[in-house]
């Protein structure tokens, strides 16, 4: 029982605990159980904070957990390892400060079933700290499943409509990936003789440098892991399954999805795609690259032309995650970082976007963008912070989504001069191009706000007048709910050097690691 | 930090009007309520804008007592990846100190005029409680500004950059549920988001422009920028130019220059004191001061110098065609800035950089002193037609069968006789713009069009034949307004403004007046150029050139005439043609409809674009991709190739099938399987017995 | 010729208990009261049991028994176990159910015993005589328990067609043995191989072998030998089915693993591609048909033949003695994993199952979730084991199956795998979707052993995946007596 | 001596008539008979090999296959007959309610 002791431990299975504690609470005590469910995952965010405060963020290495033996028969070699660096600290802290908020905005959201939502909430909660701890391909691949299971229920159960085939085909196109996945990690696993990535990172060089996996093969094993990721990104064309299931999903369920379960695929590349395979890494930086920029202009010019305003946000998705893959196959310190930093920032601005949209369409139960309009004079604090929020997601300078952005396309032009990842194919083109996706952000983020928030009052107004409702400005909880994220969007923005510290030293390793000539 | 004087207020710069912004947030719903809210809302705003302008009044002091030396402030750290590092660093010199004082002075003269021409414009448009939000947006403005101009490097320049954009997107937008007529519309939004969408298309230039200087020069900082930019000049003299073009193209979209000046007519939707504040004195000549600080790098690449003169002198001319076909007082003076910008852009082009600054300055003092003016006149039309409303029909139904445009010249005449005040000011702004000896404008002026006249033949021949046609308009405007008979009964009745509207435009009268004065052409008297000196090192203190300032002050005469002899003469009656569009028939018909720019623009680029993404949208992704290609295609397959392999397919016809076919090979099995089709267990054993035969078969033929 | 001694009987001594003991049942039964046959159930399972503690007690040791006929080994001991606790859950399962359903009768579990003991016997023949003897003493009780519900059209059917289709498998099983024995001289699996080393005709040995691959296919429900698994599996009464499908399996594949392990490995060039091509046909074939399927028996019947494939996968290396042992380990890491879920989806599907015979379509399973929560709970626990979902027993042995193939070389063979299972995700969900986002009212039955199965299969199941260590030493060491 | 092969040819045609009887007739006992016959193929190739080999191991066999085979029919038989009973018909063609 010694991974007890581990604080990683403590943190990434803790809200089991609140799950033991919601089985036990009446179904009918519906607040009893939403604080419970929120208490927890505020203990859960405490935890994180108290892992950050022994992160030691000079130290480039995994910390903070021991690989235990777990299953070590017939040449396995797996082990329990949870293990935290300058890659992961973010995440888990995303994870950590966005589930409560998620939680919050279901307060009146959901209704039916809350103890069921609630549970599956934590569950999930579990399955994401997993991800960005587990540091043993065996476990990373148990809690990367596992994540889909309470999506799916999350979707399938309290969602929109359609939310079974959404549920459905979420499950499906994220498992097709992630089998794929399961070979390549076999395969790397039986090669080499141990599941762990550190592990693997000191032992895979020796076998391609004896070819025992040869060049050809790495791009195989490459493209296998990618199949996984990017599916979850999702990079352009993979992002299928992506409206759908924004659109069906909860609230809190699109918040989640969105602000960290995507955030597990571009994790995926960074943690094990790019240090596992660092020649194939190379090689196809300039095809990621191409598949990232088509990502960035398709999202983006797509997003503009949805009626359905959630659709939008979720377009722009693809759009913003194309940048963050932009940013990764850079592979330079600028891009990986901004990467990273975009990761957080695409959670907090897409995050805050989707929690707004959820405000409202819990007063006008749509989400058509052609019976909004003029509600900045009717509802003010919402339209300000939903113009914050939507200026971050198109990168105003100043808050958090320009400085993600900005060092993304900075270290991807640069990655397109002599030396760099993009120099083969395309050279500086990708990130001009890409550069040019900040306009058609604009673009469509502005139709969005303009279309909801200015102009003449739009009929819904009316309607929901008529029926009683009539529109009412943001309460203080939902004010509550999305001041956290308004918070970290100025100071990611205004002053982002302490995130930027906490992943340095983990990011100039890894680069330094990649057989790039300079 | 050593003791340099004030330079530890330089944050304060920012700080100030944030204060300010913070206040009126936080209390101006609680102000609102009380008699004295808007008073208390305006005087907040204005003390924080205020405070800004002492701050630099005492950075400048600071600086020149460090004889131009250039100060750098820093705040904090901001980006630092690698060899990238970013931070919020002031920069104190003669250039951002200029700029400064510009900026927070102006502005601060139209916050004051602000309380009194919003205090009626909430009225007049019905929506009191929009009277707190205007002043929160007037001092972010200023806020952004100051970041724009004190920044230490092009990075945090453009914080400020993008910053302005922002307010200048919130501030058109200021009316955003109706157009300028007040009725239910979209119009102002539209114009919001098209200025701030014009503008990203010009930050993407800039953007660009960065990344190069980064990957060549090594930094965003300027000073580092400049130190290692002849080097490169030596070896790849092209990136150069490439880093100044774009940086052009980002100077075109705020300084609204061809080609992406057309967001700058429609931002007059914005409160006039807007128009004034952002769209005629400071944030378009945000692109001015970029080159201005980038003269070490154009400097070294005259091609790009050239293209950037020509881009300029061509705006300047193109713009002021435009101004003349206008009717909408507003839109003429939008005109007349997109055509000034020019010449600015025109002569930071040709090197003439304290020409540009100079210019940019006494253009701020009278485009702010002629846009509030027309404010003024706009008021006083609106006063007179609420006037008649309540007066005149007895009854207010808020449905006029004819809807009232305040700005529209053709509405106006002989205003001169009611708004005296107004009037006079306008005189002189008008005079300063026209380029009439003393006025400021002449000397800004004539100083670019000596310098044009000396190295830039083309550059000048365009900016004479615009500063022609400025003056030309600008009297067309003068008699169509102040002259003449009221076109319209609302400007029979016009009233005139109160003295917290006419005293700042007092002060930028007195300034219009004066301001030439800090940069005479005689010896010993270039003060702005010994200022900036100390940071462009290198300026030419030209002589005044009898030749050049008699040329254009005799044009700007001619002009006056013609314009009197067209408007003044016979001064136009309501309904009457422009006496213009007859003897210039389709020229002027272009003049009017802006040649058809934004026609050509939307027919090409945001037409196209929208049906793109609709086809993107609709057909590829949604019918193709998601419809066709997952669901019919991967979904389909999937189902269907469970349904061939189901019991009525497979389990029967498919193995039947199969067994025909085995059947044709002999009589015997044809005979079996012919009874077969309605036996399951035994089709079941054949499927064992197709297995056995397949499998024996592929051990002994393989 | 040397005399029998106790050695030789200690080799078998698991089938000799539970012969002696299931015939003195049969005997017993007679004075067992009609409506108390739930002593029956008691004393069968207490015979179980017994002869789990005697093999689990031979665990470790190892020897040839009868001349060679029978062995006894670690894989005889692993697979024995997992016969017997299949039993044993097969009772557990039976218990209500045939009350339930009318069907209590003594023979029925009488009939149970003696097809386990022949499925020990098949796990321990080390000669072809006594494969074929096992081969039908265990399924000629199937026959008739898959007949057992006289009242039921559909059950008579299913055994009718059990019957005709195994005998006609039988008669390849036969005629193989006979090729072989003709190319070997032999029956004795060791002696075939001294044989085939020596020069015995390959193509005589292969056919014979492919023969027996048909029959043991046939068992195991492999393609294209299945088509009576949807068929029978429905008709039969639930509690046999679950117990077919689980039993038979294991003692099909255990034969066909050691025949084929000891007595062919020479015939690798010939018959890995065979046994390829059957483990990939039989994936993609289970999975595609159990897409359409509306009934859930039906669905589990596809299911099991999917499943059939899998495991046939860890076969196909079965010639390289490097990859043998992983992928034997493999493939009985995945039985006991198949095993459990299997028996908890029986279980949830005999606790849905009504007197008439209702309730085994999957819309009956509409809204389960928020009328008995641990059963949907368990349900989608047995159902994600069978797609291969964490946290379940079912990831973890497809896992290891997968990697045994890859080690084995066959990387296609693992990504038809991975894609079927994918396939699989689909129609299992669809029960999910049911079970939990869809309205309905459906009634479960609840009696205590059969709670008690589902109940402690869905905690094997994820328990085990989270401390899989044990199951994979134990199967690790199950290693064949290759000589 | 008739050559080994000859049994062997014999055996394999009558196992072929027997599979082929299983698959075209429709009556369960016809078709029972015709797997014994190809039980009854295998004897005759266990007992051909075995005297080939000189090995009893076939003809011992021959006696378990026999042995079997009337267990088996005592099986059949009782099943036949009970859905003879319920469906009054023994064609194995009616006996086709569970499919799909």
């Amino acid at each position: 029982m010694e991974f007890l002791s581990q604080p990683l431990t403590l943190l990434t299975f803790f809200p089991l605990v609140g799950v033991l504690a919601l089985a036990f609470i009446p179904g009918e005590r519906k607040n009893l159980l939403r604080w419970t469910a929120l208490g927890t995952s505020l203990v859960v965010f405490a935890l994180s904070l108290w892992v950050l405060s022994m992160f030691d963020a000079s130290n480039p290495s995994l910390q903070l957990g021991k690989p235990l033996p777990w299953i070590y028969v017939a040449g396995w070699n797996i082990h329990y390892h949870l293990g935290i660096d300058g890659l992961s600290i973010l995440l888990v802290l995303l994870t950590g400060f966005l589930t409560p908020i998620s939680i919050l905005s279901t307060w009146t959201a959901v209704e039916e079933r809350v103890k069921d939502f609630m549970m599956f909430f934590l569950l999930l909660e579990v399955g994401m700290m997993g991800v960005f701890l587990a540091q043993d391909l065996f476990l990373f691949y148990i809690f990367w499943e596992f994540t889909l299971v309470p999506m799916y229920f999350l979707i399938g159960i309290w969602g929109g409509p359609r939310r079974i085939y959404a549920a459905v085909k979420f499950f499906l196109y994220t498992m097709a990936g992630s089998i794929l996945m399961l070979l390549a990690i076999l395969f790397v696993a039986i090669k080499a003789g141990t599941f762990s990535v550190p592990g693997l990172i000191t032992q895979l060089p020796e076998l391609y440098a004896s070819g025992v996996i040869d060049p050809q093969t790495q791009i195989w094993l490459f493209l296998a892991f990618t199949a996984a990721f990017a599916i979850k990104v999702p990079m352009w064309p993979l992002h299928s399954w992506l409206p759908d299931a924004h659109v069906e999903a909860p609230t809190a369920g699109s918040v989640i999805l969105a602000g960290v379960l995507l955030k597990m695929g571009t994790y995926g590349f960074l943690r094990f795609n790019i240090p596992l395979f660092p020649q194939a890494a190379v090689q196809l930086a300039p095809w990621l690259a191409l598949f990232a920029t088509i990502g960035i202009i398709y999202g983006a010019a797509v997003s503009y032309a949805q009626s359905d305003v959630k659709k939008l946000v979720a377009y722009s998705s693809v759009s913003h995650l194309g940048f963050v893959m932009l940013g990764m196959f850079a592979l330079n310190e600028q891009g990986i970082e901004g990467a990273i930093l975009q990761m957080i920032n695409h959670g907090l601005s897409t995050g805050a976007l989707f929690l707004l949209i959820g405000m409202i369409y819990e007063q006008t139960h749509t989400r058509e963008i052609k019976v909004y309009g003029g509600l900045w004079k009717i509802t003010p604090i919402f339209g300000t912070i939903m113009l914050i929020a939507s200026l971050s997601s198109m990168g105003l300078p100043g808050l958090n989504g320009f400085v993600g952005e900005f060092t993304i396309l900075l270290g991807a032009f640069g990655a397109g001069l002599d030396g760099g990842a993009f120099q083969p194919m395309g050279g500086v083109w990708w990130a001009s191009i890409s550069a040019f996706g900040v306009i058609m952000a604009a673009v469509y983020i502005l139709y969005m706000f303009q279309k909801m928030f200015l102009g003449p009052t739009g009929s819904i107004v009316e309607e929901v007048k008529h029926h009683g409702h009539p529109l009412r400005d943001l309460n203080w909880r939902e004010i509550l709910t999305v001041l956290p994220l308004l918070i970290f969007i100025f100071w990611i923005g205004l002053y982002p050097k302490p995130f930027f510290d906490l992943m340095a030293p983990t990011v100039k390793a890894l680069v330094a690691a990649l057989p790039l000539v300079p | 930090m050593e003791n340099h004087g004030f330079a530890f207020l330089a944050p304060w710069l920012v700080f100030a009007p944030v204060v300010g912004l913070l206040i009126n947030i936080i209390l101006g719903g609680w102000f609102m309520k009380q008699p004295w809210g808007e008073k208390a809302i305006g005087a907040v705003a204005v003390l924080a804008s205020g405070a800004a302008f002492v701050v630099s009044v005492l950075l400048a002091y600071t600086v020149s007592a460090a004889h131009g030396e250039a100060l750098t402030v820093p705040f904090a750290q901001w980006i630092h990846i690698g060899t990238l590092e970013l931070d919020w660093t002031f920069r104190l010199d003669s250039l951002s100190t200029t700029m400064m004082l510009v900026v927070s002075g102006v502005g601060t003269l139209i916050h004051i005029y602000a309380i009194g021409y919003m205090h009626e414009d909430v009225r007049f448009k019905n929506d009191i409680p929009r009277y707190q939000r205007f002043f929160v947006f007037l001092n972010l403005f200023i806020a952004m500004m100051m970041i724009l101009v004190s920044g230490d490097s092009y990075m945090m320049l453009f914080v400020g950059w993008e910053g302005v954009g922002l307010c200048s997107f919130l501030l058109i937008g200021f009316w955003y549920d109706m157009d300028t007529l007040g009725r239910s519309s979209w119009a102002n939004s539209n114009a919001a988001k098209k200025a701030f969408i014009t503008n990203r298309i010009g930050d993407f230039g800039f953007l660009i422009a960065g990344f190069l200087m980064f990957w060549y020069l090594g930094s965003f900082q300027f000073d580092q920028v400049f130190e290692a930019a002849p080097a490169l000049a030596h070896e790849h003299p092209g990136i150069i130019v490439l880093i100044t073009l774009f940086m052009l193209i980002g100077v075109a979209g705020k300084s609204a220059q061809i080609p992406l000046y057309v967001w700058l007519p429609d931002a007059m939707a914005g409160p006039t004191p807007v128009s004034a504040l952002i769209h005629a004195a400071t944030m378009v000549t945000a692109g001015v001061y970029l080159i201005t600080r980038s003269a070490e790098l154009y400097t070294l690449v005259p091609q790009a110098q050239y293209i950037v003169a020509m881009t300029g002198a061509g705006t300047a001319l193109f713009a002021a065609t435009i101004a003349v076909g206008q009717y909408d007082i507003k839109k003429v003076l939008a005109y007349s800035t997109i055509s000034q910008l020019g010449f600015m852009v025109a002569a930071v082009g040709m090197g003439a950089y304290v020409a540009g600054m100079f210019h940019l300055i006494t253009h701020a003092f009278f485009k702010a002193l002629l846009f509030l003016s027309a404010g003024s006149v706009i008021l006083g039309l609106e006063r007179g037609h609420h006037h008649l409303a309540h007066h005149g029909h007895g009854h207010h139904d808020g449905h006029h069968e004819e809807v009232f445009d305040p700005g529209d010249m053709r509405n106006m005449g002989g205003l001169r006789k009611t708004m005296p005040v107004t009037f006079w000011l306008y005189m002189i702004g008008t005079l300063a713009l026209a380029g009439i000896v003393p006025f400021a404008g002449f000397w800004s002026k004539d100083e670019i069009l000596l310098d044009a006249s000396l190295h830039y033949p083309g550059v000048y021949a365009l900016l004479t034949i615009a500063a022609f046609l400025t003056a030309f308009y600008m009297g067309r405007q003068v008699w169509m307004v102040f002259f003449g008979e009221a076109r319209h009964a609302a400007a029979a009745h016009a009233e005139e403004s109160p003295l917290i509207i006419t005293a700042p435009l007092m002060v930028l009268a007195a300034l219009s007046l004066l301001g030439g004065g800090l940069n005479l052409p005689f010896e010993g008297f270039h003060n702005l150029g010994h200022w900036l000196e100390h940071t462009l090192h290198e300026v030419e203190a030209l002589p005044l050139n009898l030749q050049v300032a008699g040329i254009s002050t005799g044009l700007a005469l001619a002009a006056i005439f013609v314009s009197w002899w067209l408007y003044g003469r016979n001064p136009l009656k309501a309904k009457q043609p422009d006496p213009l569009k007859k003897p210039l028939g389709l020229i002027f018909e272009g003049m009017e409809n802006k040649w058809f720019v934004d026609e050509g623009y939307w027919a090409v680029f945001v037409n196209r674009y929208v049906d793109i993404s609709r086809f993107l949208a609709d057909k590829v992704d949604w019918w193709f991709w998601h419809d066709i290609f997952h669901e019919k295609v991967i979904a389909g397959t999937y189902n269907w190739l469970s349904n061939v392999f189901l019991n009525d397919v497979a389990d029967q016809k498919g193995i039947d099938a199969f067994a025909n076919f085995l059947g044709r090979a002999t009589q015997w099995l044809s005979a079996a399987t012919r009874k077969l089709q309605n036996g399951f267990v035994r089709s079941y054993a054949l499927s064992v017995l197709l297995g056995v035969v397949i499998i024996l078969g592929y051990l002994i033929f393989k | 010729m040397p005399q029998l001694n106790l050695s030789d009987f200690y080799t078998l001594l698991p089938a000799f208990v539970l012969t002696g003991w299931a015939s003195m049942l049969l005997v017993l039964d007679l004075f067992i009261p009609r409506g108390s046959k739930g002593l029956t159930a008691f004393l069968a399972a207490v015979g179980l049991g017994l002869t789990l503690g005697i093999t689990l007690v031979q665990a470790g040791s190892s020897s040839l028994g009868f001349n060679g006929m029978v062995v006894l080994d670690g894989f005889s001991v692993f697979l024995n176990a997992l016969l017997l606790v299949s039993g044993l859950l097969g009772i557990a399962l039976a218990y209500g159910y045939v009350r339930r359903m009318g069907l209590e009768r003594g023979e029925y579990y009488t009939l149970m015993l003696f097809s386990v003991v022949g499925m020990m016997l098949m796990v321990q023949a080390a000669d072809l005589i006594v494969v074929f003897i096992a081969l039908e003493l265990l399924s000629i009780p199937l026959y008739v328990l898959a007949a057992f519900n006289n009242r039921s059209p559909e059950s008579e059917e299913a055994g009718l067609k059990y019957f005709l289709l195994g005998a006609f498998s039988t008669g390849f099983v036969v005629y193989g043995i006979a090729l072989v024995f003709g190319a070997a001289g032999s029956t004795s699996l060791y002696g075939i191989v001294a044989a085939a080393a020596s020069g015995a005709p390959t193509l005589l040995l292969s056919i014979g072998a492919a023969l027996i691959l048909v029959g043991f296919g046939f068992k195991v429900a492999a393609v294209p030998f299945h088509m009576w698994t949807p068929d029978v599996y429905q008709g039969a009464p639930t509690a046999v089915t679950a117990f077919m499908s689980s039993g038979a399996k294991i003692a099909g594949f255990a034969a066909l693993l050691r025949v084929f392990a000891v007595a062919f490995p020479s015939l690798t060039a010939d018959l890995t591609p065979v046994l390829a091509a059957l483990a990939a046909l039989t994936m993609i074939v289970g999975n595609l048909i159990a897409v359409s399927q509306n009934n859930i028996k039906r669905l589990l019947a596809y299911s099991s033949i999917a499943h059939a494939g899998y495991i046939l996968m860890a076969f196909v290396p079965y010639g390289n003695p490097q990859v043998m042992p992983v992928s034997v380990a493999a493939g009985l890491f995945y039985l006991v994993a198949y095993a459990v879920t299997n028996f908890g989806a029986w279980g949830v599907v005999i606790a849905l199952e009504k007197e008439d015979g209702k309730g085994l379509e999957i819309s009956d399973y509409a809204g389960l979730f928020w009328k008995n929560r641990p059963l949907a709970i368990a349900m989608t626990i047995f159902l994600l084991s069978l797609i291969g979902f964490p946290p379940t027993i079912g990831m973890v042995g497809k896992f290891y199956l997968f990697r045994a193939v890859i080690d084995g070389g066959f990387v296609w063979l693992a990504i038809v795998g991975v894609l079927t299972s994918l396939v699989s995700a689909y129609y299992y969900l669809r029960v999910v979707v049911t079970m939990f986002m869809q309205e309905g009212e459906p009634q479960a039955a609840s009696e205590f052993w059969l709670n008690f199965t589902w109940g402690l299969t869905a905690l094997v199941t994820v328990i085990v995946s989270f401390v899989p260590q044990l199951l994979f030493e134990w199967a690790s060491n199950a290693v064949l007596r290759l000589f | 001596m008739v050559p080994t092969n000859f049994y062997i040819t014999l055996s394999a045609i009558l196992f072929a008539t027997g599979a082929m009887g299983v698959l075209v007739r429709r009556n369960p006992l016809i078709i029972f008979m015709s797997v014994e016959l190809m039980l009854n193929a295998a004897n005759l190739a266990f007992v051909a090999f075995a005297s080939q080999h000189g090995s009893l191991d076939g003809q011992i066999f021959v006696f378990f296959v026999m042995t079997v085979a009337a267990a088996e029919v005592a099986v059949g038989l009782a099943l036949i007959v009970q859905i003879f009973k319920s469906k009054h018909s023994i064609n194995v063609d009616e006996v086709n309610s569970l499919k799909g």
